[in-house]
């Protein structure tokens, strides 16, 4: 288990092989990766600035982790959070999940995204050609999140 | 903490973080209540009796949340003397 | 879209760089990758091998991914099946989605493994220490692909 | 086709797939039936009608599926005559 808070990019087929190194046992691998988009709200994003709050970002992400591993059955689970300068088409975050079978990991890996989401402070602020703005809370985000708090059959 | 009852303010450092942080033109600063004991609210309250900015950020119903030394807590929660006490604009990370 | 049998092995990261190239409205990618285990069903997995139906299974890929595109609102997506002789620890299948939002790509991405499980002409043959065999389907795949029959709310 | 009226038999290429492969001994072959229009279960009754691994492996409620020019399709379905007619076990990849 590992969660990082980095300013460079990272590569997703290294960042699984070494969560994957040293168990034969895993079956199923799912990942998320979030990447800049060139739009939001109908403007044109330019460039986008990530911003945490250090000190809490780490705490806030081992807790989403340790809350995935004692709610599904997986082997281990990675968490990558770019922050800083970032521009259209860069990678933002990574999460990666083992488990021996699919079901646990998929539930596992959206489940981690959806409380990223709406519990690590990251704040992303946008340039467009009409100024910088703080990009607005999704509240699709907190409906994703509501959905675990009540679903008990996945 | 044994000194409780001699003391009759209590001081925490406040963090200003994001849109918060420009709002209010300042990262943070030490935050004296004149009380010995606190909640997240009263820290609030004081803040935004200030007027101006903080009285517009902080007002009922804006979505700010508050993490104390790095724990989100609710706004009952208790606050100590030195606690990090911070305002977070919702969050947009992933 | 795209899919492909293969002997080879794949790199997730270049397969993904490929599959978002040219697209800067996308947001979210996820992936499944499936791998073969050292150990199923309580018998030591030393080798395997990964016969399909040629033919018939470019088109059942090509089928499935098509349902996906329709059902989800995605950009694209990208099926590799590998074929032959694997081993503990070999990369088996990979799925990638890209989509602008994070609900309709894990939702597709997992739609195609799960029909993939079912639908597509492969089969595993394992060699353990008591001899080969041939693996058995599991249970849990027909309901896994059952759930999208009659979920409406995904 | 315009030929039905005239042709009194019915040729098919049935493919034998994993561990039907391995129990018949056999890839696949021409399957001649005696009638001028059949479906799947035409198919199936004929070559279970062999009896040995045939009929083990083809009894009903086992779990075989068909494939007709590679499209998966129901026992009722119509073959037509050249039809590539497979036999899949139930699969098992991903």
């Amino acid at each position: 288990m590992a969660v990082r808070v980095q300013t460079t990019d990272f590569d997703v087929a290294q960042e699984i092989a070494a969560l994957r190194e040293s168990n034969p046992r895993v079956g199923a691998v799912v990942t998320f990766i979030g990447t800049v988009r060139d739009v939001n709200a109908d403007a044109q994003v330019l460039q986008m600035t990530l911003e945490h709050y250090p000190g809490m970002t780490e705490k806030a992400l081992d807790a989403i982790v340790v809350q995935a591993r004692q709610r599904f059955d997986i082997y281990d689970a990675l968490v990558i959070h770019r922050v800083g300068e970032l521009r259209p088409t860069d990678q933002i975050v990574l999460v990666a999940v083992t488990g021996a079978h699919r079901g646990a990991a998929f539930d596992a890996c959206r489940f981690i995204i959806d409380y990223l989401k709406t519990e690590a402070p990251f704040w992303k602020k946008e340039q467009t050609p009409e100024g910088a703005r703080w990009v607005d809370a999704r509240t699709t985000d907190d409906e994703a999140v509501a959905r675990w708090k009540t679903d008990t059959t996945t | 903490m044994n000194d409780t009852a001699i003391r009759h303010t209590l001081t925490v450092n406040v963090v200003y973080l994001a849109r918060l942080r420009e709002a209010f033109g300042s990262a943070g600063e030490p935050l004296q209540l004149a009380t010995a004991t606190a909640t997240v609210n009263d820290v609030l309250t004081a803040l935004a009796s200030r007027g101006g900015a903080f009285a517009t950020e902080l007002a009922a119903g804006r979505a700010v949340r508050v993490a104390v030394n790095h724990t989100l807590v609710s706004r009952e929660a208790r606050v100590q003397q030195g606690d990090e006490v911070a305002l977070l604009p919702p969050v947009t990370g992933g």
